[in-house]
This record gives C-alpha cells, structure tokens and sequence, in this order.
C-alpha cells in the first residue's frame, strides 16, 4: 500500500471528495425543483470523513453507512450514474428505485447497506466482520455511524460483540455535533464517543474529521490491527454538516452556535486542496478533477433522466429470492 | 367548534391535556423543535422539563416513559414514525403491555406513545410502516388509529386520560386534512367506540386509519352507480367495536376490509375474520381484503403509489360483490 | 427411518446440514451447554468457530447473523424463547427482512432463526409468548411452525437451505413427541407447502403448530360421535399454502382455525378471512377460531392451562357447527 | 441516618441475609419435590450485593429488579408471606399469581418491578427516576442488573439516558461471574462492566460484592450524589452464584473454574456474622435472628399452603384496568 501523503493518493482523495460535493450540490439543486422524491441527506462538510476513512480499505472490505448515505460509496470508490438514477427512483439506480436517497449502498463496493434505521448497521457490520474471520479471508468490516447513533442499544451491542469475538471491525462514528436538531451533548453522556471504547477494552481514537489525511491515517491503524486478528477501534471523526438534517425542508432544524462559521471556514476540501497545492501539486492538476467530475456528474444525470422507471411488476421483487405473486386487483390498477 | 387539521388536532389535544394535569408531560427526538408541527408553542409554554427531547435511544425512553408511568406521571410519548417502535419493540411487549398482569395489577401504566405511519411519499421500505396489526396481536396495549382530526382530538385526549397504555397510530396521509373540532376541553371519544361515516345498505366498507377517507370516495362514486355503502370506522383498534361493525355488516350482508397494512394478519384479515365468525348467516357474498399486498414499499413513487388501498380498487370490489350477490331474502 | 423427537429431529436436522454445507454456523446464547438438547455433540464436532455462544445481545447477533449471511455465510441462530426475539425485532424487521428488498436484490440474506414458543409451564407472560403472527405482518420473512417430529426435521433443512431468512417457530409442548423421521440427508419439505394431518369430510380443522395434535385429538374423539374430522397442518406460514386450506373447505363446508397464539391478528386470523374471502361460495357454518384469548399468560398453572385451545373446546366447536349447518346439497 | 457499621443495621442487614436464604432454601426444597412450578432461579451467595444495596435506600426510594427475583425485595425489606404464596401460584401471592419466581415485586416497598427480560429493568429504573425529579421527589431509582445483561443494548440506552438527564439513579450490576452457562469474560468486553461508567462521564465503582458493608457504603455514596442532583453511578458488585442458573433442572449449566471453592468460603452471611461478632454483638442476638427467620419462613409457607388458587376469572384482570369480557367457550371449560 502507498503512504498517505502519496501524490497519486492525494489526487484520489480529492477527486472522491469533489465526487461527493458536486454529485451533492445537483442533487440538492433538482431535489429542490421535485425532480427527486422523498427526503434528501446531504454528506456536504462531512466529506474528509468519508473519503478518509474508505481510503483506509482495500476494494473487498465491507462497509455499512447509515441515512447520509450518499458520500460513503462514492468514498469507497462507487460510480456515479447508479446512484444518481437511484435518486431519481429509475429502474437503473442501484437500488432499482428501491431504495432511494438514504440507501444507496453499492455492494459491488463492498458496501453492505446504508441503513436509515438510525444504529442499525452496527450489528450487520459485525457479522460482516465475523463472516470474514470465519471465511479466513483478511476482510476487514468497516461501520459508519453518526454521534446520535451512538445513544441506540444496537450500536453498543455490536461494539460489545466485536471486542469479545476479537473481529476485524472498525466503528467510525461521525460526530457533525448533532442529531437531527438535537446537539451532541443533549444526545451523547460523556466528552466524547471515543470514550466509550475504554469500557470494551479496545482502542477508541478522536481525529480531526475535516483532515483526509488525518483521517486515513487513524483509519489505517485500526485496519492494520483488525486485519492482524487484534480486534476492533472505535474512531470518532470529529466533522460538521453544512446542511440542514435534510435540504429542501422549508425550514432549518439545526440550532446553528457560535463555532458555526470556523467549522465553515476549515471545508474538508479546501483543506485538502491547500495541502495538496503546498505539496507541490499543480493546481491545474486540481482543476481538471474538478472538470472532470462536473462531466461525470452531468453525464451522471443524463444516464439517470433517460432512464425507465421500473415496471410495476418489480415491486413485488426481492422479497424473496422468488417473485410474489402480483394480487390481480393491484395489478388491475397499477 | 373550529375547522382545523389532523396535526392541529394533535397539537390541540396534546395541550390542553398538559394544561389540565401537570402530571402529563412529552418525551420524544426533536420534540422541541417541532418538526411535523404537533408541539407548536409547546415549549415555550410548558418548558424543558415536560418538554424532553431525548436521546436516539427508542427502548430506553419508551421504557423510561413506562417507568414514569408506574410512579405516577402520564408521559405522551412521541415516537415519531412508526418504524421507530421496532428498536422499542421489547420494552412495549415485554414491560409496558404486560407489567400491570405479571405484578397483579400492583403497577398502573398510563402513558401514550404516539407514532405516524409514513407511507405513500418515498420513504422506502424502512420508514413506512404501518405496524399496528402487529400490536394488536399483543395484550394489554390499547391501540387508535383515527383518520380525522375530529376523531384524532377526541381520542387523543381520551388515550391520555387512560389508566392504560395507549398507542396512537397517527396516518400522515390525513395530517393536513380538516375537519370541524369541538373546543371543550372536555371533548373525548371513548376508546373502543366506533363510528359510522356515511350511512349505507348494500355493502359495509370498515376503513382502517387513512383507507376511511378512501373508502368515503369510493362511496360517493359508488353511490352514483346506484351501490350503497356504509363506512365504518373502528378508530380504535384495541379495543375494537365489534358490535358496530357486526350490526352493520347484519344490515349490508357484505363487507370490505380496507387497511393500509400488509395483508397478512392484518386488521383487515382480524376483522374478516370476526364477520366471518360472528355474523356469518347475515352475509351474502365473500368477506374481501383491500390491502397493501405482502411486498415491501419501494422508493420509487410510479410503482409504490399503487401498492396501497385506492378509490378504484374498493369500485371495483364492490362492483364484484354486489352482482355476486344472491339476491336479498327479504 | 428412525423413531425420534421434535427435539432430536432439530438436532438432526441442524447436524446434518452442518455437515453437508461448511457455510452453515450456529451461534445463540448458551448453545455450547446445549440448554433444551438441541445442539447435542456439536461443539465436539465442529468446534467453537461454528457453535458460537454469543453475549446477551438479541439485536446484536441477530443482525450480526445478518450481515454474516450477505457475505456469504448461512447463520443458524438459535435465540431459545421467542419472547426474546422483542429485543431483536429491529434488526428483524428493518434489516433482515427488508436489506433484499431495499437495495435491489443485492444481497441475499440466507439465514434461519430458531426460537421455541414456551408456552403452557408456568413461566409467566414474559416467557410465553407465540408472536409468529406479528412477523406474519412483515413481508420479507419466511416462517415455519411444524408439529411433530417429521415436519420439524424437514422444513428446518429446507429452512436452512432457503436463500431467504427464515424464522422457525418450535412449539415446546411438541418437544419430546416422537416419530418416523427420513435419515435421508437429502429429505426436506418444502416451505409453502401444507400437509393433510388425517382426512374427514364434515368439518376442516386448521391447526397451528402444537394445536394440530390437539386438532388430531378432538378429531378422534369426534369421530366417535359420528363427526368427520379433516386436520390440516399449514406446517409454514409464510408462505401459506392457501390452495389447501381452500380445497379443504370447499369439500367439508366448515372451518375451525385453532391457534395457540392470542386470538386477534393471529394466524387463525389470518387463515380465517382467507376462507371467508376465498371459499365462502362453499361454507355452510361461520368460521371458528379457537385461539388463546387476548390476555396475558399468567403463572398460576390452574388459570394459566384452561386459556389454550383444548380438545374440549374444539369438540364443542364442532358440534355446533354440525348441528349449524345447513344439509349438505348433494 | 445511622451509620454502617452501626450494631442495629448490622443485624438487620444479618436478619435481611438470613431471610433470603432461609425462604430461598425452603423454597428450592420445596420446588424440587414440585409444590412450585416453573423454574426457581436462586441468590444464594448474593445476599450481601441485595442487602448492602438497599440498606442504602430510603423506604421510599425504587428498587427494580430481574428474573433472579427473590433477593432484592426481601432485602428491600418485603415481608415473605405474599413471596412465598406467589412462588405457589397463589391469589394471595404478591403478583397474585400471576408472576411467580421470577417476578417477586412487591410494590409496597418501591419495588417497581422484577423483570424476567435480561436488561429490561434499566429503563424502567430511568423513568422512575425520571418520575422523582419531576415530582419533585428526592426519591432515588436503583436498577439491579447481571453481568450477562450488561450486554443488552437496553442498559446502555438507560445509562446514556440517565446520564444525558442527570438522574437519580443508580446501576448495581450483580456481577456474578456467569450469565447462565456463559462465563463473565466470554460475554463481557472489558475488564469490568464498571469500567463503562467513563464513557458515559459518570462514576463508575467496584465493590466487594460478598461484604454487606462494603456494598452499602458504596452504594450510600451513590444515593447521596443522586439525591443531590448529582446524577448516576455505576456500581458493579463481585460477587457468585452458588446454585446453577435456576435449580433443580437435572443437570448443571454453570462450568465451575477454580475459584469456585474460594467463593463459596468467602460467603456472604458467614463473613457478616464474623464481623458482627467481632464487633461484640453476642452470638445468641444472631442465633435469635436465625431462628426468628425460620419461623417466619415456615409461616410463610403454612400461609401460602393454606392460600387459594386465584379464580379463573382473575386470568382476565390487569391486562387493562377494567376486566376483559370472558369468552364463553374458554370460560366453559376452565
Ligand atoms: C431508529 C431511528 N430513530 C430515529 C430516526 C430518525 N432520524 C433519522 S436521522 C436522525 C439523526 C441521526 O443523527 P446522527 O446519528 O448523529 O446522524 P447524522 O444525521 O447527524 O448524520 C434521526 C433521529 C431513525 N431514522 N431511526
Ligand atoms: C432478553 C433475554 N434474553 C435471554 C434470556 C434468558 N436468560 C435468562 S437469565 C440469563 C442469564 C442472565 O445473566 P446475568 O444478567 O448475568 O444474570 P444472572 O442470571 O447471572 O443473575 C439468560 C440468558 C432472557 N430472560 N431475556
Ligand atoms: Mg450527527
Ligand atoms: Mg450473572
């Protein structure tokens, strides 16, 4: 594996990031005219933490996100036009239209699910975890959660379960200092999540979220660990999200404080641009990522409003491995 | 009287019983800021203490309510969307619906745990549930499902006054909805008491929540074709008026059973099955189910938009059963 | 053939399938001890990797059997009591159920949840439970409920090799029931598919799991008295073979669906309204159920024993329903 | 208050002790010859992590337990009439028969519950203390829960939960070294569950769960900070098991190690009857209380014996207020 402070690494960074950002703002953008239905989560602050964090895998380790969940696959290296249909409800999302913008989950990545059921990725990362192990495979199970996910029993259940079975597993928690409207210390007992790491005998790590590379680098220490059988980290990636719990939604639920304006003033990306730039990256080299994932995210687009809407008869798909029986007099009316 | 919507109804009830005993107080996430607007001015009026937002921890507050409960506070629980109640599912199952049978009655739980069932607008399969059946099947949880505001007041106030655990289970597809709403303080709907929404002879259509504001328009249509529907509404769940529903279908001689849930032991299929069982010799034509069918929802609006009860499938229902009917003996 | 248990037939089934597919695991709380002697000689055989005692985490390994399965391996879980499947209803419910669905058919999730339904030993409402009928309500989730010996050991090992989660629900009062059970490794009946337990021709009686031999009981006694019992074994619930049931009704006019599970939203619910909607062209008396009613299961064994259906009960049933019926037209 | 080693306290701590032996050792004779039914999970060698607990409680305060029921409210101070006649199945019986061994609470003496569900209790303890503070109360909320349920995501909830509000409450995790047949450290992550208290920024304290003593005073200092306003503590009490997981089952579950003899030489009861004597009481004034115990355990059992069996019809009361409707078929056949 290649250092972190790599040039070609650096450049793979940014560009996962400015995929994250730019495939975000459209989405934002048409999601506010109805072009997207349902409620949109965006990943945009947050974006170091992501990307940082995925670096840190190899394309066959597993992920588990959670509702903001468009930035970990494009962290973990997804394309964009499956996921940008998906949003679109089309038959060639990465759902099949059936999931939406809180689930899109490439398991062609190793993304096992991003789950909108608040905690509930804990559990599925660790048997991820433990299917490696018991596969004698060197996977490693990464889990994205939010800091308000870490109040649900579920989160500390498979904390619990990955120290006793010793797996590769690597909790990231994202602390962007809220839940919803709630702030972290209305939600969370204790300074900090990383804490809680102690009370499971296993290493509990703070980082600064809005550095990539920081990031990676605490990320890649608890791979090295997980994948040499010592068992499971608990990271907390210390980050903000821009926008509101959800965007578009008429009215702002987040009670902005003071340190509002420094968290927006250290953008994860700017940040990384800046490195990049005094590391001696020319920035022409940054402006055509930048073009370029303009390019991908409109052609993203395109692919996503030319494609169908699925037919009515793929609802009643992947309930079972079988397709149910579609009730006639639904199917009468559909 | 005052027309106001279903979540003002909410609003409304929540207050003035919070006015009227210091012992009723709210717990939920995100309360404070009112995010479907049924705590509005809530805050500001009653304060942080009987305003709590909680942690994300469904079990542990749901549960803490049940606590408070037993020591005598009457906690309205908002829970948000139904979904919610599965991470709960133990501490409703397990303590709150059975601790006042297992200590032999030493404990009382009054308390309510509100929820809205989120269904129709792209939630994906996660975020719409319509779980009430499932609480049906459990004893010792009293369960509305009203589908106006009117009757969400009423029962409302009615669940919060209960010595019994209540869940209400609140259809957002009827949150913005108006109807005329009884200012008096002291305006309930007992639990267990239904109603009969339009009056009707050939057939009886018992609406589930939302599905009553349906099968209303599939009456009107009806009517004009010359079929005469009576709609019923149980609105309360648990307990359910058996004997309306039953009074009405020995009237009709035909039935159907509209119910956002999943078919499968739905409440549909619970109360087919009671007019199969009860008023069996009044009936003249198959009991029929109009469900959600047993898939998931899915995101995308062109194919979840059908899924559910509609105006044309309830038509076309009571078309069939009307010319399958034998002819009325008398 | 051999002569075994309900018990021993699990431990078969679960021992032969460990051996014919590496992928397949066990994990549970305290299965290594081998609590109700399902899981005898294993941890000898396959070792602690595979019979995996987990911490008191329902939700937790639940799910982690979950995310086992996406990745490839087929987790048997055995999460002894299903009172203890409250705890892990989200994981259940959000997860298990719905991961296949929600994202596309990407993942498959190929694991079975064993739990037994402790009812009718003085254990109280908390250990008690028969919830199958409220995981009826969520798509997504095969179940099956067998009744005897032969059936548990072939529907457990297709359970096992299904590609869908399966829940089983393995009713103690059939634990030390005996009979003829295939050795063939390869026996397995497939989910959906329900069984005629003994054939009569004037009353069909639908028995869910441990009420089928009580079913099979009252049918003897029945048929003394001159009453022609036909029994019929659902034996799944999901998928329901409704063909059967329905055949069945249509032959003997007459249903009686008994159900150890409380009465409303129950599969006899379910089964019931299925007859009602279905084969009412061919009924000659109301549908029955004959179910534990809706209150909660108590400790004393002289209060708690007389709210299971009963052979009693059934007999009566049946009775009335012969001396309701209309004569057979032809 | 009166103080611990105060001579009064120590004998009625001694007195609580013998009474949950002596009705536990009656009561598992009893069973075994099958005059109980259902299964019997015993305290015995737990006595001192019941008493010393409550002996720090007011009257007033809550107390909720788990399915290990018979302990905690005869150390709370229950009177073991409506216990034993409960262990009967009886309608005199303090749940009236309707909960049985593991469910002895008797509400009279703040006993909010014994809950069979492992780690269910946490959050019923919570919003008992939540109940307080709102009422104005300084009552305090104390949950008593295993080691093995320390891994149910419910006892996190309600410590985060506790902690987030700054509670009255107090954890007392009855570490007896097995959850069932599953040893501590194979279900447990971490040293000690107390360690857990960091990560939620309240104290977390061990104590000698065999000295009756040591166990009060930690847990007085736990009732003071509650009571001031303080918030919760986390107590985790080592102690042992003597019988099997529930007893009387034909074969045992619990893999003895080799501390096992040094445990059951440490027991509670002797070790508190070694200092009391020490400490002057005089031999007789405990032979007294032995003796005082046993016949209250054999009126206990005379009254249960000559209680009646609850009415069927009481199989319908207290699944809501108001009796359900019987039905008639179940009715003529009861
Ligand atoms: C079990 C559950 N409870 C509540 C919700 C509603 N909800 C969705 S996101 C959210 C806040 C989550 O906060 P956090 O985990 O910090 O993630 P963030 O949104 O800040 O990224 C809530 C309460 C949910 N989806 N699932
Ligand atoms: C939710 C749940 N899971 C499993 C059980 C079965 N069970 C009863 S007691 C017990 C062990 C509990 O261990 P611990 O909490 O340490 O208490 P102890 O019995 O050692 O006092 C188990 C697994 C249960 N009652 N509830
Ligand atoms: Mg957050
Ligand atoms: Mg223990």
């Amino acid at each position: 594996m290649t250092a972190v402070g790599d040039n070609d690494r650096g450049l793979e960074k940014y560009l996962r990031m400015q995929r994250i950002r730019q495939f975000e703002n459209k989405a934002e953008a048409i999601h506010a005219q109805g072009e997207i239905p349902g409620a949109l989560h965006t990943y945009a602050g947050m974006e170091a933490s992501g990307v940082g964090a995925c670096m840190a895998l190899r394309d066959d380790d597993y992920m588990v996100g959670n509702h903001r969940s468009h930035g970990h696959p494009i962290a973990k290296g997804a394309m964009l036009r499956p996921l940008m249909a998906e949003l679109l409800g089309k038959t060639t999302g990465i759902c099949k239209g059936k999931g939406g913008s809180m689930h899109l989950s490439d398991f062609s990545m190793g993304s096992l699910g991003e789950t909108s059921i608040v905690g509930s990725g804990g559990p599925v990362a660790v048997g991820a975890a433990l299917g490696a192990q018991m596969q004698g495979l060197d996977r490693v199970a990464l889990c994205f959660f939010g800091d308000g996910a870490s109040s649900e029993g579920a989160i500390h259940e498979a904390l619990n379960l990955a120290a006793v079975w010793q797996l590769p597993a690597i909790f990231v928690c994202e602390n962007n200092r809220f839940g919803m409207s709630t702030p972290t210390s209305a939600g969370v007992a204790g300074e900090n999540v990383a804490d809680r790491a102690h009370g499971y005998g296993i290493p509990g790590v703070m980082v600064d979220g809005q550095d990539v590379d920081a990031v990676e680098i605490a990320v890649r220490e608890a791979v090295d660990r997980a994948r040499s059988g010592k068992g499971p980290t608990l990271i907390e990636t210390k980050t903000y999200r821009y926008g509101d719990h959800a965007v578009n939604m008429g009215r702002e639920l987040t009670p902005r404080g003071p340190d509002h304006e420094d968290w927006l003033a250290r953008d994860p990306i700017v940040l990384h641009r800046l490195r990049l730039l005094e590391q001696g990256v020319p920035p022409a080299a940054l402006d055509v990522i930048e073009a370029q994932v303009a390019e991908e995210v409109d052609d993203a687009l395109s692919f996503a409003r030319e494609s169908a809407y699925p037919a009515f008869e793929e609802a009643f798909d992947h309930v079972f491995v079988d397709r149910l029986p579609i009730p006639e007099d639904v199917l009468a009316h559909a | 009287m005052a027309r106001i919507t279903y979540l003002e109804a909410i609003q409304q009830a929540q207050m003035e019983e919070m006015i009227l005993d210091s012992r009723v107080f709210m717990m939920g996430e995100d309360i404070r800021c009112n995010v479907f607007g049924t705590t509005t001015g809530f805050l500001e009026k009653f304060g942080e203490a009987r305003i709590r937002d909680t942690p994300i921890s469904e079990n542990g507050f749901i549960g803490a309510a049940g606590g408070a409960a037993i020591v005598g506070m009457r906690p309205i629980v908002d829970a948000t969307i139904s979904s919610f109640l599965f991470p709960a599912m133990d501490q409703i199952c397990s303590i709150i619906a059975k601790s006042s049978y297992i200590y032999g009655g030493q404990a009382r739980l009054p308390l309510v745990i509100r929820s809205c069932l989120f269904y129709g607008n792209s939630n994906a399969a996660q975020h719409s549930d319509r779980p009430y059946p499932m609480f049906m099947n459990m004893p010792g949880l009293k369960i509305i499902a009203p589908s106006n505001a009117r009757d969400m007041k009423g029962l409302l106030k009615a669940a919060v006054r209960s010595d019994d655990p209540v869940l209400s289970f609140e259809d957002s597809t009827c949150w913005t909805n108006k109807s005329e709403v009884p200012d008096d303080m002291d305006f309930v709907i007992p639990l267990g008491k239904g109603d009969v929404k339009r009056e009707g002879t050939d057939i009886t259509v018992i609406g589930i929540a939302g599905a009553v504001n349906i099968a209303l328009k599939a009456a009107e249509q009806l009517a004009r074709e010359g079929i005469s529907i009576e709609v019923v509404d149980p609105r309360s769940l648990v307990p359910l008026d058996h004997e309306l529903i039953l009074r009405s279908v020995r009237k009709t001689g035909r039935a159907i059973c509209v119910d956002p849930a999943h078919k499968t032991c739905s409440a549909a299929s619970e109360i087919a099955a009671t007019i199969a069982e009860y008023a069996f010799e009044a009936l003249r034509a198959p009991v029929v189910r109009i469900t959600t069918p047993d898939t998931h929802l899915p995101f995308s609006p062109h194919i979840e938009k059908p899924l559910y009860p509609s105006v044309a499938r309830i038509v076309d229902a009571a078309r069939r059963l009307v010319g399958a009917g034998t002819p009325v003996p008398a």
